[in-house]
């Protein structure tokens, strides 16, 4: 008998190492796609076009950031400086990539984790008292599909419009403060619990055809309780596995959101850092998401096995 | 006993219907009885028959668009027709009890047996969470389980079958109940351990519960009840004291559910020593695949087995005994660690450095055909029927022209109307799925044919006629079989020689005569136990 | 966001390297800033307070001598003097030089300092901070823009005593004093100069108003006031320490937030203001507005005449003749922005009136230019061609650009369809389209250019600027790619002389010839627009760089 | 073995939109007829408005709702409802090429890591998991940076992006498939690898395809909507929905139909898109069980 603990760390080291490879990858996809990219970077460092630089001072870019050395040469620095978790330098930030993560990670994390709050606050509220209703049932069953379809940054500039231009109940721009977060978390927030909602629904009104249900309410437990005690624990597993990507999906609509709200994050940064070809940066932030991702797929994981405890029999 | 009222249940005409989009259904139609403490009344019927319907109409839980009418429904002085919800909550788990089928899934699969149980003491506000701890382990007792205090923090996937059947159970009675309804309570349980719940059940009688038992089985309920009541299509058919329909039943439904049951069925006649030649040949058969604890252990280990032509060989054994990867090293479809398997005189499996490549199996893999537990997964679900017939007949190399000839005389062979072709098998019923299966196996003219729990999932009436049909086949053709069951009654009829498995090992082989009535190992003597208990009640009709 | 910031980005970076090219000629004043009605008249001002000021681009180095862009001298303004001052007519004045000398041949110049001065740091203000300011600006490893385009001639500064600096030049540098006027060669302290370059980016120490107290990226700087400053420059309207306690330095990219975030009174002052918020602004009586159009050559589109069609004057002439600019102006900038017809916008001097209709929209001249020019046969949907080869028009749009501008060029893009051009708007990421820019690749170039003088003529038409400012590329300044020996003449001629008449007649031949070339489509004049609310006062535009001064702002509450 | 009947009777479509039993058939009847009008419109426009989605009109910039403008104007005075229903062109082009492309991906990478052998498995898995790991919005911009901005580049960009989610689930399938009991049965039946994996892997494999790209098209509207509004969409003046709806972002204060209408197009094109999908997941579930 090999120890469980054994078994649970073999586990996860053979994740933690698949997922160091898969961030390997994600690295050398990002420098494959900046060096295709076109453009002199130099002229990206210097701030583009306009540049008056001297001559000296272009050489000394060059220099700087490693340019001037051949590709698989760049390829290696890159790859090793990112092992000894060294991103570089940001052309256009004049900051270590790393501190500009550590400044604009934090309230891309808060709104992320805003915005999933929002969206699973609506899934169970949408559908754990509305499952099988007569009426509820299908009302928020329409309301759930009609939120999955909202482009996030439509929601977001409707939200905008209505609530901070046109009422004046939340700021309209800003990293401050919660009432700054509201607007930017439902923006985010409902279509991605609009898509758990429609998975959870279906999974919860599976899970009410459970024996185990039956035996429940045989039992003389009432309505309420069989949903909250037994069918949702059932209906849960599709949207946790869900919300991996998700958390995904959030940070990709995170960078319209941001600038339409105007608050600081990653998401902006990354669109800012992709327009100005800021590869140190680029790099950085995808890197960050990745392992961001990653990250959550793990939680996702534990989460399934805590509320469905024979995985964890099955899959260790 | 709980000092509450009267607690005689009393069903007069009861009748339930649902609402569908095409008009209602009627799932029972007046259905009368009464049922008192220490008494047991059994509902039998095939699916369909509206058993299960009644079992929840009874505590209130008839489900969505369900609609029940009674001339009297009611449980000592309380009517229970429209009743309010809150006043069934009252009745269901305190004053009736309800067992389900297979407990993996009628116990939450995701919680420890103990607070399932623990949970039908609190929804009744039941002592203390302490005192609800301690009744729980008396309840475990109580049912018969061993060392309570581990079992009540296991899941119900992490005990066996037994072990959870009697779970539930105790989280039936543990308000201590006067009537207990069990719905299929020991169906796809190992007939040892569907012995044993019997006697729990018994047990439970004896104490004073009154018991509404459920059951597609009349050997099952032979036993216990002292009121029969048979369900044909929601409709009675036969109701009476239990002596008297096992005896004599008038009905004849009632008769052909009886004579379905293939233990009342006499026994293959002895078949004359094995003589022909050897069809098939397995030698030291091993497979070892690491579980899911992470050891390494054998699936099945040293499976040597000979067939002969014409012949069929019954392997039985209780679920996971390692039956099925038996069955499927010999058909070719997985590869073993040790052992060779050779078919028609010619090598046909092989273990280690020189396995047969498939491509020198697949000309003769149509001289093997397979049908399986569960045929609908394995036809192409966007196929006719018509097209797995002609597959088949591709297969054998059939030329095309004759293709709608030759499948209608296969439908007619395994009695299927033709008009059956034209459908895919997503839209037949359970038992014609099987008869396809079985003209699909029959189509490639095999010599041998692999049978793996072929009747298992179906219907006792229907598992009589497919089995009628497999003999009927195997005589005309000349067929030889490897019949896998847990079934005594269908080895039996059956085989005409046996081999008994049990944790991936032969233990016994032999003649079915010789190990049917001779058994010399334990483990083959308590399986015949088992299952003679389960129909011993029942005269065999000769 | 994309919108208003580029537009700014693009304008403040023109006119860095405008200025610098101008100084031989006298600077005039910038066109009179227009206050409107609805500022609250206060008894005076107030001390205390904080001030939220939004602006539409981050700077990406609080330290204005790395990089060099116009966002870093809009904040460095408010905590760094400059050795000289600049006034509204151009006039050079001490600041924290109080007199200077330059040598006979031009190339060395005596500065005579304050000795009252203090960084906020502690560090003393003297002739060796002088030394250390402009060595940090020419060392490369600062990546300074500015270095290349503003003292490239500087060589090295003697220490004389503690309070005189001598800068040596490598030649005569008649425009230094305004290059020092500039906020993108304020004086830091020598101690915080020794930090690294990226750490000094992040927190610079000057000796101005303010001092930077933090800077949270993507979202504000904060600035407090320096309560020992005693230094203000002579164009300011008090002495003595700022009014202001705080400034807090708002990044708000999105040009309808920030109007929004003005009206719902989260911030004070806001700068960019975009044309379609200006009628809500004036319409509302808690604002104020601060407009100041600005000289030079205005936004633009300039013509390719490197390559076919435009290498032709007759199709240049007809695609100047399709625009409808005025139409576009009354409606994407709702009639707010002038017209500006000519090379030259209005408020610059020698602006001649002449050239202002010489483009004017006339589709059924195009169309007969464009006939003669043998453009003759039409593609199905109206497209002309010539040869098989159809009338097309490439426009590289930056993703960045504002959507009024943008807008601006979709209207061309219709009107001039209807005379048989295809315009073909290709948007793409700034960095691309400055890529394609130093390549020549493009039919028209979107732009514009402000300095305070005609002298702007030459930068953007004269045959010394077809090259690219560096030996490893940059952009060419002269975007048209026009070389005519006749206007260079015109050009240089009229630097060398003093006398305005004779200045006036040169620089009126020279807009006509470039009108007459039909080398740009000109629309309307930069300008600096600013939101305030009513309770901000004295809000000032720096004439030097025309950046906003909040030494003077106070808040009545 | 219990009663058949209430199962069947509870048995419902999964996620189904109009839940009431008499609306069953109304929400896939609209979709589909919502469907039908918006390739009408984008196959002839001029079927739908006789108004020049191109012809500005300066003079009646900004105008609100109203009857002769029912979207109202843009900034160049154009009429926003002829231009939505021009638009449909380009969206629904966008939409059916990136989920196309994405699909095709998707099909190559399951098919060569579900029939390739182990390592063919291994890798596919690997290389899933790692463009996986980049969510597909990021992976999207991440390729605009290098392709340009344009129609085409965002095509690639969004069906590249997305081909990772939609990688997993067709390998899967394929996986799926590959064990499934019928393909044992036809291997038993001594049919041929290349016969099983025409006759029954491919089709069986594929067959949730149609209903994905079915539902993909509008999500492959959404997210060139999402890379349009930054900035990197079609050329002006081409009317595709995220263009104009980027385009309205910075007059939404003052002209919110600007951005409301194609917005809208844009939403219930993917809803339309959704049922679509799932009436006909429902129709071919319902014909093979």
């Amino acid at each position: 008998m090999i120890p469980f603990f054994l078994r649970v760390a073999h586990a996860f080291l053979a994740k933690a190492l698949n997922a160091f490879t898969v961030l390997f990858a994600a690295a050398t996809l990002c420098f494959v796609v900046l060096q295709l990219t076109p453009g002199d970077p130099v002229l990206a460092i210097l701030g583009g076009g306009s540049v008056n630089a001297t001559p000296e001072t272009l050489a000394v870019a060059r220099h700087e950031y490693g340019l001037d050395r051949p590709l698989p040469v760049q390829y290696g620095l890159y790859l090793t400086r990112l092992a000894q978790g060294q991103f570089g330098n940001s052309f256009s930030q004049h900051m270590p990539v790393v501190d500009v993560l550590r400044s604009q990670a934090p309230p891309t994390l808060e709104l992320m984790a805003a915005a999933f709050i929002v969206a699973w606050l609506f899934a169970l509220l949408s559908t754990v008292p509305t499952v099988r209703r007569r009426w509820f049932g299908p009302v928020a069953s329409s309301l759930e599909t009609i939120s999955a379809g909202l482009p996030p940054f439509w929601l977001g500039l409707l939200l905008l419009w209505a609530f901070s231009f046109e009422f004046g109940l939340f700021p309209p721009a800003g990293t401050r403060g919660v009432l700054s977060i509201v607007l930017p978390a439902l923006a985010l927030g409902i279509p991605l619990g609009g898509f758990l909602a429609q998975v959870t629904r279906e999974s919860f009104d599976l899970a009410l055809d459970e024996p185990c249900v039956l035996t429940a309410r045989a039992r003389g437990m009432d309505e309420r309780a069989v949903r909250l005690r037994h069918v949702l624990r059932h209906a849960l597993l599709p949207g946790v596995d869900l919300s991996a990507w998700g958390i995904g999906a959030l940070v990709g609509n995170a960078v319209a959101i941001e600038m339409i709200f105007s608050r600081k994050g990653i998401g902006r940064e990354l669109f800012l850092a992709v327009s100005g070809h800021d590869m140190p940066l680029v790099a950085g932030i995808i890197l960050f998401i990745a392992a961001i991702y990653i990250i959550a797929g793990f939680l996702a994981d534990l989460l399934r096995r805590l509320i469905d405890p024979r995985l964890k029999a099955l899959h260790s | 006993m709980s000092a509450l009222p009267d607690p005689v249940l009393h069903v007069e005409d009861l009748s339930v219907s649902f609402a569908t989009p095409r008009g209602h259904t009627v799932a029972v139609q007046n259905l009368s009885f009464t049922l008192k403490p220490g008494q047991v009344v059994a509902l039998v019927g095939e699916s369909g028959s509206g058993k299960s319907v009644t079992a929840r109409s009874i505590i209130g839980l008839t489900g969505a668009g369900g609609h029940v009418s009674a001339r009297r429904l009611s449980l000592g002085d309380d009517d229970l027709r429209d009743l309010p919800e809150r006043r069934w909550r009252d009745i269901r788990g305190r004053r009736i009890g309800m067992v389900l089928q297979d407990a993996l899934v009628a116990l939450d699969p995701l919680r420890p047996v103990g607070r399932e149980i623990a949970e039908s003491l609190a929804v009744h506000r039941r002592g203390t969470a302490k005192e609800r701890t301690r009744k729980v382990l008396e309840l475990l007792e109580q049912v018969g389980i061993r060392e309570p205090d581990l079992r009540a923090r296991q899941r119900p996937d992490e005990l066996s079958g037994g072990l959870r059947q009697r779970a539930l159970i105790a989280s039936a009675i543990a308000m201590s109940p006067s009537l207990l309804i069990a719905d299929e309570p020991t169906t796809a349980l190992d007939p040892t351990v569907q012995a044993q719940i019997l006697d729990l059940f018994s047990s439970l009688r004896d104490r004073g519960t009154g018991l509404l038992l459920i059951s597609h089985d009349l050997g099952f309920v032979a036993k216990l009840a002292d009121e029969i009541i048979v369900l044909e299509h929601g409709k009675v058919v036969e109701q009476g004291p239990a002596a008297r329909i096992l005896t004599a039943p008038k009905h004849p439904y009632t008769i052909t559910l009886l004579e379905a049951d293939p233990s009342r069925h006499p026994a293959r006649p002895v078949a004359p020593e094995p003589t022909g030649d050897s069809l098939l040949e397995a030698r030291d058969l091993s497979f070892i695949r690491k579980g899911p604890d992470g050891v390494i252990r054998p699936i099945i280990s040293d499976v040597t087995l000979t067939l002969r032509r014409g012949r069929t060989l019954g392997l039985i054994g209780e679920s996971g005994s390692g039956k099925t990867t038996t069955s499927r090293i010999i058909a070719g479809l997985l590869q073993p660690d040790t052992g060779t398997v050779s078919f028609r005189g010619e090598p046909w499996v092989a273990a280690g450095a020189q396995p047969v490549p498939e491509r020198m199996r697949r000309p003769r893999r149509r001289f093997m055909a397979l049908i399986y537990q569960d045929p609908l997964s394995s036809f192409d679900p966007r196929w006719t029927v018509f097209d797995i017939l002609s597959d088949a007949l591709s297969a054998a190399g059939e030329p095309k022209a004759n293709h709608t000839d030759r499948i209608g005389e296969l439908l007619e062979r395994v009695r299927l109307p033709c008009s059956i072709a034209r459908r895919r098998p997503g839209g037949i019923s359970g038992g014609q799925r099987q008869r396809v299966a079985i003209a699909r196996a029959v189509a490639v003219k095999p010599d041998l044919l692999i049978c793996d729990e072929p009747v298992s999932a179906l219907d006792v009436s229907v598992q009589a006629q497919v089995l009628d049909l497999l003999e009927e086949l195997q005589r005309d053709f000349g067929l030889a079989c490897l019949f896998i069951s847990h079934d005594m009654g269908v080895i039996r009829r059956m085989c005409d020689d046996v081999v008994v498995m049990q944790e991936g090992r032969i233990i016994e082989v032999g003649t079915a005569a010789d190990v049917l009535i001779r058994p010399r190992h334990s483990f083959t003597q308590s399986l015949l136990t088992a299952a003679t208990k389960l129909s011993a009640s029942l005269p065999v009709v000769a | 966001m994309v919108s208003a910031f580029f537009v700014w980005s693009l304008r403040r970076k023109m006119t860095r390297r405008a200025v610098p090219l101008a100084m031989a000629m006298s600077l005039l004043s910038v066109a009179g800033c227009r206050q409107h009605k609805n500022h609250k008249e206060a008894t005076g001002p107030v001390s205390g307070g904080t001030l939220v000021y939004a602006t539409d681009r981050e700077p990406v180095c609080l330290d204005p001598h790395v990089h060099g862009d116009m966002p870093q001298v809009f904040v460095a303004e408010q905590f760094l003097d400059s050795l000289v001052a600049m006034d509204k007519g151009g006039k050079i004045l001490p600041w924290l030089a109080t007199d200077w000398t330059v040598s006979e041949d031009g190339r060395a110049w005596t500065f005579h300092l304050r000795r009252d001065v203090a960084f906020t740091d502690g560090t003393a203000f003297n002739a060796a901070a002088v030394r250390a300011n402009l060595d940090h600006i020419a060392n490369p490893h600062t990546l300074s823009s500015t270095a290349g385009g503003y003292i490239k001639q500087y060589v090295k500064t003697d220490v004389i005593d503690d309070y005189t600096a001598v800068v040596h030049l490598d030649r005569p540098y008649a425009a230094f004093l305004e290059v020092l006027a500039q906020g993108f060669l304020g004086m830091e302290s020598p101690v915080a100069l020794l930090r690294p370059r990226d750490e000094n980016c992040q927190s610079p120490v000057g000796s101005g108003p303010f001092r930077v107290v933090h800077w949270d990226r993507q979202n504000e700087i904060v600035l407090e006031r320096n309560p020992a400053y005693r230094w203000g420059p002579p164009t300011a309207r008090h002495t003595g320490a700022a009014w202001l306690d705080r400034i807090v330095w708002r990044i708000i990219p999105e040009a309808s937030v920030r109007f929004a975030s003005l009206q719902a009174g989260e911030v004070d002052v806001i700068d960019s203001l975009p044309p379609e918020a200006e009628t809500p602004a004036q319409h509302n009586p808690d604002l104020w507005l601060l407009k100041a159009d600005l000289p030079g050559n205005p936004t633009n589109g300039t013509l390719n005449l490197r390559r076919e069609p435009f290498g032709d004057i007759r199709v240049r002439e007809a695609f100047v003749r399709s625009a409808d600019i005025p139409g576009a102006l009354s409606s994407v900038f709702f009639g707010h922005y002038r017209r500006a017809g000519g090379p030259l916008s209005p408020s610059t001097p020698f602006y001649s009136p002449e050239t202002e209709h010489h483009g004017d929209y006339d589709p059924d001249r195009a169309r007969l230019l464009l006939d003669e020019a043998g453009w003759t046969a039409r593609t199905a949907d109206g497209i002309r061609v010539r040869n098989g080869v159809p009338l097309q028009v490439h426009i590289p749009m930056r993703s960045s650009l504002s959507a009024s501008i943008r807008t601006l060029w979709e209207q061309v893009q219709a009107t001039a369809r209807a005379t048989g051009f295809d315009v073909i708007l290709e948007n793409a990421d700034d960095t691309t389209v400055n890529d394609r820019e130093s390549r020549w690749d493009y039919d028209v170039r979107v732009g514009y250019w402000n300095t305070n003088t005609a002298d702007v003529l030459r930068i953007v038409f004269s045959s010394a600027f077809l090259g690219p400012p560096g030996p490893q590329g940059g952009i060419h300044q002269n975007a048209a790619g026009y070389s005519d020996p006749g206007f260079d003449r015109i050009i240089n001629a009229a630097l060398l002389t003093t006398d305005p008449e004779e200045r006036q007649k040169l620089y009126t031949q020279a807009q006509e010839i470039v009108a007459a070339a039909f080398l740009q489509i000109t629309t309307y004049p930069q300008s600096t627009r600013m939101a305030l609310s009513g309770a901000v006062h004295d809000v000032r535009i720096e004439p030097s760089l025309n950046v906003t001064s909040l030494y003077d702002a106070w808040i009545a509450r | 073995m219990t009663d058949m009947i209430l199962p069947a009777l509870r048995r419902r479509v999964p996620g189904f939109i109009m839940p009431v039993l008499t609306l069953r058939h109304v929400g896939p009847l609209l979709a589909a007829f919502y469907l039908l009008l918006l390739v009408a419109a984008a196959i002839a426009p001029t079927l739908f408005t006789h108004i020049d989605p191109m012809a500005i009109e300066p003079r009646d910039a900004f105008q609100g709702p109203s009857l002769s403008h029912p979207f109202g104007t843009d900034q160049s005075g154009r009429d926003v409802l002829a231009r939505v229903i021009h638009g449909a062109r380009q969206s629904l082009l966008l939409g059916i090429s990136a989920i196309t492309l994405a699909l095709s991906f998707a099909t190559v990478l399951a098919l060569v890591g579900g029939l390739g052998g182990r390592l063919a498995e291994k890798s596919v898995r690997w290389l899933l998991d790692v463009m996986f790991s980049i969510p597909s919005l990021v992976l999207a911009l991440l390729f605009t940076a290098t392709l340009g901005s344009g129609i085409v580049p965002l095509i690639v960009a969004i069906g590249v992006g997305s081909a990772a989610g939609y990688g997993r689930i067709v390998f899967g399938q394929v996986l799926a498939v590959r064990r499934a009991g019928y393909v044992e049965a036809a291997r038993a039946l001594g049919h041929a690898p290349a016969g099983i994996i025409v006759r029954h892997i491919l089709p069986n494999a594929f067959r949730p395809l149609i209903v994905m790209g079915t539902m993909g098209i509008g999500q492959m509207i959404v997210w060139s909507a999402s890379l349009s509004f930054l900035g990197l969409g079609a050329r002006p003046p081409a009317a595709e929905w995220g263009t104009m709806l980027s385009m309205g972002r910075d007059f939404v204060a003052e002209a919110w139909w600007m951005t409301f209408f194609p917005g809208l197009a844009i939403v219930v094109t993917m809803l339309a898109t959704t049922i679509a999908g799932r009436s006909l997941q429902r129709l071919i579930e319902g014909r093979v069980s």
